[in-house]
């Protein structure tokens, strides 16, 4: 399967006009889970195109989650947590903020649009901010379209 | 003996190009290896190419079946092989003589492999003698005749700037029946290849290596082994495979990819145990199987000489050594 | 085999305002694994869980998924429930299809109902791959430590050890009894603050089982639940505690005079100084930034003069670490800075003062021995104005919220302005009269029927001085026309704030703050005193401005909970700890390095390896001190640690299915 | 070259004393191979195997990670060591897979080594240049060691401090995001997973790679971009920080993937945004990915 077949290859499975962005969000259980739950409560509204995905702290995402959702076929992926300082655990988004300030310069280094993977930290007081930051992420990937890069086309191939 | 000039090869292979689909041997960066045929293509005549053609007949990865589990029933929809004609251009001897240990694996002693024979009859083979031997090269050693293909269904030779075809098969005389416009009926004087010089003399060792199992030349030739896989992939001759399977929720396909018997999981049980431990075990398997275990099975070597594991081994950890080694043991 | 029971709410119509739960439920029939799948109007409520339990039995499920609310509300909720059933309570998965879901889509309906079913299959995917884990038990020590001698934490402190618990109440100031002892009557009894608060301290200095670390700060805190660690630095008083008396000469003869904080700046202290004669303990402590001996190493009279020689200036700051099984945090609140109004002179104008300063001026044992008197002349003032809500709602360049306190101690002040100089005109400004406790509002009544103190509705734009007077100008509202009142004092019912240094505190000790750094209450309904932290409580202003019945009544609800957590040899954890796959750990140390608890060390390891017998290191986990936060399993290469409940394959299970 | 048959006498001498002294149970160094322009790590035991010692300019391999097969004997084990095999020791070391005091460290001066494939192609008396890692070392000269080959020189002082740049990392930034993917597509399309580089990388020490086992559901055994690039990817963070820039990798890559761009990369963005640091230059020194400061650059407020 030559390059430009992975790079021409229009998403499989949605043709592009009701195309929806889909984006995955890992977000701490601590701030960035229960910000996104006084969104909710609060009644502040953000696109649908989000999926959020606990885990107890921001240090426990794996750079590899992120490449494993490019290949299954995620636009975006959103990584939150605990401004420094607040994490429940104490250290845990330092080494967040490490592990992503290098895998964000190195998949824009691969030819990820750097759009496509964000961090950001959001405290359990922050909905505002968190509604504003999945409205504009949203509309930064609709203007991006599809995500096709490091996307396993493998099962597509074999379906035809 | 039939011959074209090099600068009119690539209007023939156009015109082998409607009815198959031809595959030269090319240029790519620094790698060389057998391209489908266009008109941009860069031809590596000169030298082997460096990724054989097994992985034409058994691909990396090839998958076999797709299935469709829901609650327990289970459904299995067999993948048909594509009909492809294909016609592989310049083919060395070595990797014909390596088609041919490939062919006793997947198509004898009652076991046959649908993928691998479909391929194998729907592909035409024109071989390419060697003029000229590269460094790594020691077929001749291994019994291979250079310029004589294996199975192959023309014999093509590059001599003075000209291709000249001699058909092996009828399929192959048709084929250059169907080419006369291009061709000139002459013949031309083979030359015998040059330039050896590795001449391992494997004379009397597959019977010595049946009582070497427990010799200590493995645990010497073993330490600087890294257990890569390089040598098995690129080995044209090297077969063994895994199964796995790429599922999506109750959906998946079973297929087949590569392995090697360098790597610790492939002979890692069940239970946790592995009969072959460590790399002195693994590095003495692979040397075995090519030079005892095969020949013992098929009567034929399992190694046809084409010097690519020497080429890409990181510690020139090469079975021409290891041969002398075996002679040397007493 | 894997038999998942999906359980969509409607939440009422919370959910199902937004999302087609009926569809959510028919989507999931067909997820992988699915036996059961039902939509049901209230799945928390009784018949819901009964309902639960029921398919349980019915389909043999041993995985659940409901989709409702947030796990961090209910899912002790469902776990209980299907405890109760005899499945493992961590065969439970949740989907947020309510906070997440249909209250931040209500005009997307298609949308949310998509999202809602991408949300249930990957709970479904994660649900299948759940192990059960049972709950381990750790030793709780029997101590609890009260962080703020205020009235909270001193109640907190006596509910704690009259129940039999040892208690520690460190307070940072040289005396426990904290803003209440500043204050001079409280509403709506009137009864004098002093009269409450010196016998509770007193009583808590005396009970058995409570220390007092006064003059003392909090340094460091590890551990965790039922072993908290903490260093706590005892600051140097350089008065020998034991041998003073107490008798006060020292405090006499000292040369040095600064402003006292206690008196916030109406009076002077000396250098050797106890904050107010009801201190408790009632020993002085020097102010090494004044004392002379201290900054030019000259004087020392105090050490002369003093006839216990209790006076010791080569003492040094302690460093004390004691380990603890709760902790209660009550320290407190701090006034609005008010400089930032230049309506009301920036905070130059002396006659203009606060509500703690009105309180230090009319109280007896105050600068001016309860003579009201203008700070500027000193003469007693006729026209007195209260401005209400002074940083409290106010966006701008104040604080959002309402300060809960302020309209009853501005009607305090005003009836008791009223009651001291019977010929006194007091004007009370102010946006709503908010008097939400039992009698407030008679209180109230009171003030401006039986005091005569006038309320005018409406905010004051200006206040400048005229001659001696201010010039206050403002608006009533009800009449819509200007007022202006020529005021001899002008008193600020300032906005009640978080300490300064609230989020350095939290931060130490690892629980969460608000935007005004108010400390975060696990739930405001369901966990009001309780911390996200397990094992750390919240009592009084700290965890948001209120009055002192509710900083007590909250008091002793945390001394309950704290009870309730000390009263046991050992509780139970969360099992969501890591674990070392010790075939695969290659004893690199990484995991070492991240661990915040400390919690995994490396030990040796004898095994047989292809015939020889040979010793490694490996990784190895103390499951009391891991917390479960996971960077430890992203620092591993060869995934050997990996965090129970999230797993790389269960989150990567997740992923999946998110993208079937 | 004179001096390099001389060291090589020296070497052999070396070597042999150590064996029989029984100072060490082996000796680590070169060997020549089958061809004027191959040689291969030789683990030898035995004093009389020391003769088969070599030192030319065609010594590539890195010695170091041989070490690990020396993990379960108590005996100390020697190793000639250039600057990479002395960072690649470290490396070891740091990851508390072998101790120092087990490794009898002889230190050679590294002129540079010549590329070995350029020899094969342009023949015994052309010009060959220096291998392409050679070229761009920055520490020739283990930086301590127990035994000297050679004429004694004080040991080299690790580089001064300051951000490194490599030139093609900054020329493949400034392309755009398709070409740029286009590329790295491009090198990973001819990946074979036969995991040499992984093997070869001192910086690689696990026991059970989660690319070696299925059980890991991290990747798939398919040979499809996809998954080549994940192995890419999570091989270049495994190593973030920890790569030595010996450039093994990419040297034995049977298909020439320029794996180092990656790792380059990383390196450079490391240096700019937690301070200068070179790997395998002192095990005790805090790993970039095993710290953190306060004061780290901040990019998510």
């Amino acid at each position: 399967m030559s390059v430009n077949e992975a790079l021409d290859q229009k998403t499989p499975t949605e043709n592009l006009e009701n195309w929806q962005p889909k984006i995955l969000v890992f977000a701490c259980n601590w701030c960035t889970y229960a910000g996104a739950d006084l969104t909710g409560l609060s009644r502040l509204q953000y696109p649908a195109t989000v999926r959020i995905l606990r885990v107890p702290c921001s240090g426990r995402v794996n750079p590899q989650f992120v490449i494993k959702a490019f290949q299954k076929g995620v636009d975006a992926v959103l990584v939150c947590g605990c401004h420094p300082g607040d994490c429940h655990y104490t250290t845990g988004n330092y080494f967040t903020r490490r592990r992503f300030l290098l895998m964000r310069r190195l998949m824009e280094y691969i030819g990820m649009e750097p759009e496509r993977l964000q961090a950001s930290w959001v405290s359990a007081a922050e909905a505002q901010k968190f509604q504003q930051l999945i409205t504009e992420v949203t509309e930064q990937i609709r203007a991006l379209g599809p995500n096709r890069k490091l996307r396993d086309v493998q099962w597509e191939q074999w379906n035809n | 003996m039939f011959t074209v000039q090099e600068s009119e090869i690539r209007d023939l292979l156009n015109v082998l190009n409607k009815e198959y689909k031809v595959f030269v041997p090319a240029k790519v960066g620094d790698e060389s290896k057998f391209v489908p045929y266009e008109d941009n293509v860069e031809f590596c005549w000169d030298r082997n190419v460096l990724l054989s053609v097994k992985d034409k007949f058994f691909p990396q990865t090839e998958p076999l079946y797709k299935f469709k589990t829901k609650r327990q029933n289970l459904e299995i929809e067999p993948l048909a092989p594509k009909d492809e004609p294909v016609l592989l251009f310049g083919v060395r001897s070595c990797d014909l003589q390596a088609l041919n240990c490939l062919d006793q694996v997947f198509l004898t002693k009652g076991f046959v492999d649908e993928f691998y024979r479909t391929k194998r009859e729907q592909a035409t083979i024109v071989a390419l003698g060697c003029n000229e031997a590269e460094d790594t090269c020691f077929c001749t050693a291994m019994g291979v005749d250079p310029q004589k293909g294996h199975g192959a269904d023309i014999q093509a030779h590059w001599l003075q700037g000209k291709f000249a075809l001699e058909a092996l098969t009828d399929k192959g005389q048709k084929i250059i029946d169907t080419l006369k416009s291009y061709l000139k009926e002459e013949n031309l004087e083979v030359p015998e290849t040059k330039g050896f010089q590795l001449q391992p003399d494997m004379d009397g060792v597959p019977e010595k290596l049946k009582g070497m199992f427990d010799s200590d030349l493995w645990t010497e030739v073993a330490r600087k082994c890294l257990n890569c896989g390089a040598c098995t992939y690129i080995c044209p001759t090297c077969h063994c495979f895994d199964m796995s399977q790429d599922v999506r929720g109750e959906e998946g396909f079973k297929y087949r990819c590569w392995d090697s018997c360098m790597f610790e999981e492939y002979t890692l049980m069940a239970g946790g145990h592995n009969p072959r431990p460590t790399k002195k075990e693994r590095v003495r398997n692979r040397f075995l199987h090519k030079l005892c275990y095969f020949p013992e099975r098929y009567n034929m070597l399992l190694c046809t000489g084409c010097g690519r594991c020497l080429s890409v081994c990181p510690v020139n950890l090469h079975i021409t050594s290891i041969i002398d080694k075996v002679k040397e043991a007493n | 085999m894997k038999r998942v029971g999906v359980f969509v709410c409607h939440c009422g119509t919370n959910i199902s305002g937004t999302v087609d739960c009926a569809q959510v439920a028919e989507a999931a029939k067909d997820f992988p694994n699915v036996e059961y799948s039902i939509d049901y109007k209230y799945m928390c409520s009784e018949p819901g869980q009964e309902m639960i339990k029921k398919a349980i039995e019915e389909h043999k499920l041993n995985r659940i998924v409901v989709a409702s609310c947030s796990p961090r509300m209910h899912e002790p909720t469902f776990q209980n429930c299907v405890e109760r059933a005899g499945l493992n309570p961590y065969y439970v998965e949740m989907a947020n299809i309510r906070e997440h879901c249909s209250w931040v889509h209500p005009n997307e309906k298609e949308g949310a109902t998509e999202k809602a079913i991408d949300l249930v299959r990957m709970a479904v995917a994660k649900a299948v791959r759940n192990q059960p884990l049972q709950k381990t038990t750790i030793p709780v020590t029997d101590r609890a430590l009260v962080i703020g001698g205020g009235i909270a934490g001193i109640q907190a402190a006596l509910d704690l050890a009259n129940a039999g618990h040892v208690v520690d109440i460190v307070e940072r100031e040289p005396s426990i009894g904290g803003k209440m002892a500043q204050i001079d009557k409280t509403f709506p009894t009137l009864d004098c603050s002093a009269c409450i608060l010196t016998p509770k301290m007193v009583d808590a200095a005396a009970h058995p089982n409570i220390n007092l670390l006064t003059y003392s700060e909090i340094e460091k805190v590890d551990g965790f639940v039922g072993n908290f660690d903490v260093t706590i630095r005892q600051k140097a008083r350089s008065i020998k505690m034991d041998v003073c008396t107490g008798c006060g000469i020292c405090m006499e003869k000292c040369p040095v005079k600064v402003d006292s904080e206690f008196e916030l700046g109406l009076a002077k202290r000396r250098a050797i100084y106890t904050p107010f004669p009801q201190a408790i303990p009632n020993k002085p402590v020097i102010d090494r930034e004044h004392c002379t001996y201290f900054l030019r190493g000259k004087c020392g009279i105090c050490s002369k003069l003093c006839p216990a020689g209790a006076v010791d200036y080569t003492q040094q700051d302690e460093l004390l670490t004691r380990r603890y099984g709760a902790i209660i945090v009550a320290t407190g609140f701090e006034l609005f800075d008010y400089s930032v109004y230049g309506e009301y002179g920036y905070g130059k104008y002396p006659d203009v003062i606060t509500g703690l300063q009105f309180e230090r001026l009319i109280n007896a044992s105050g600068p001016t021995m309860g003579k009201l008197q203008r700070p500027s002349d000193k003469k007693e003032p006729k026209n007195i104005v209260i401005i209400n809500c002074v940083g409290s709602r106010d966006e701008a360049k104040g604080k959002s919220y309402c300060s809960r306190t302020c309209c009853m101690y501005s009607a305090k002040h005003a009836s008791l302005i009223r009651d001291k100089i019977k010929d006194s005109n007091v004007y009370v400004f102010y946006m709503d009269m908010r008097t939400p406790g039992k009698g407030y509002e008679e209180f109230y009544d009171r003030s401006r029927e039986q005091y005569g103190t006038q309320y005018i509705r409406g905010r004051v734009s200006k206040i400048y001085p005229l001659n001696d007077k201010l010039i206050v100008r403002g608006e009533d509202t009800l009449l819509s026309q200007p007022v202006e009142v020529e005021a001899d004092l002008v008193i600020l019912a300032t906005a009640m704030v978080a300490q300064p240094d609230a989020d350095k505190l939290a931060q130490k000790i690892g629980i969460g703050y608000d935007k005004d750094n108010f400390y975060t209450e696990a739930h405001p309904k369901l966990a009001p005193v309780e911390t996200h932290t397990q094992g750390v409580y919240l009592a009084g202003a700290c965890q948001g401005p209120k009055d002192i019945p509710d900083s007590v009544a909250q008091a002793s609800a945390a001394a309950a909970k704290a009870c309730g957590l000390l009263s046991k040899p050992e509780i139970l954890t969360e099992p969501i700890v890591t674990e070392v796959d010790e075939k695969t750990c290659a004893g690199c140390g990484t995991c070492l390095l991240i661990c915040p608890y400390k919690a995994i060390d490396l030990k040796t390891l004898t095994e047989r390896i292809a015939g020889e017998i040979v010793e490694r290191k490996v990784a190895t986990v103390n499951e009391g001190l891991c917390q479960g936060c996971g960077a430890c399993t992203v620092a591993c290469r060869s995934g050997s640690i990996y965090l129970k409940h999230y797993t790389d394959e269960q989150i990567l299970a997740e992923v999946n299915a998110l993208c079937l | 070259m004179g001096t390099m048959e001389q060291l090589t006498l020296q070497l052999r001498e070396t070597a042999r004393e150590i064996l029989e002294s029984k100072k060490a149970a082996a000796v680590i160094g070169w060997e020549m191979g089958t061809f004027w322009y191959s040689t291969a790590p030789a683990i030898l035991t035995r004093p009389e195997e020391t003769e088969r010692l070599v030192w030319n300019e065609y010594c590539l391999n890195n010695l170091a990670k041989y070490l690990l097969d020396f993990q379960n004997t108590d005996e100390k084990v020697a190793i000639f060591a250039r600057g990479c095999d002395y960072r690649g020791i470290n490396r070891l070391i740091q990851d508390k897979q072998i101790d120092r005091d087990k490794v009898l460290i002889i230190g050679l001066s590294c002129p540079g080594m010549k590329d070995d494939k350029k020899a094969r192609e342009l023949g015994q008396n052309a010009d060959i240049p220096l291998a392409k890692k050679c070229e761009e070392c920055t520490y020739p000269d283990a930086l301590a060691y127990d035994l000297w080959v050679g004429e004694p020189k004080e040991a080299a002082k690790p580089a001064k401090a300051e951000a490194k740049v490599f030139p093609e990392v900054e020329s493949l930034e400034q392309m755009t995001a398709d070409d740029k993917y286009e590329n790295f597509a491009a090198n990973y399309e001819k990946c074979l997973r036969c995991y040499a580089c992984r093997n070869v990388c001192p910086a690689c020490s696990c026991r059970e790679c989660i690319f070696g086992n299925s059980s890991k559901e991290w990747s798939a055994k398919a040979n499809n971009l996809s998954e080549n690039m994940f192995f890419a990817l999570t091989r270049a963070l495994h190593v973030a920080g920890r790569c030595i820039q010996c450039g093994e990798c990419e040297r034995i890559c049977p298909v020439n993937i320029p794996i180092m761009l990656l790792n380059k990369k990383i390196i450079q963005d490391i240096d700019h945004l937690f301070g200068p640091y070179d790997a395998g230059l002192d095990p005790e020194d805090k790993m970039p990915l095993g710290s953190f400061e306060f004061t780290d650059p901040e990019e998510f407020m």
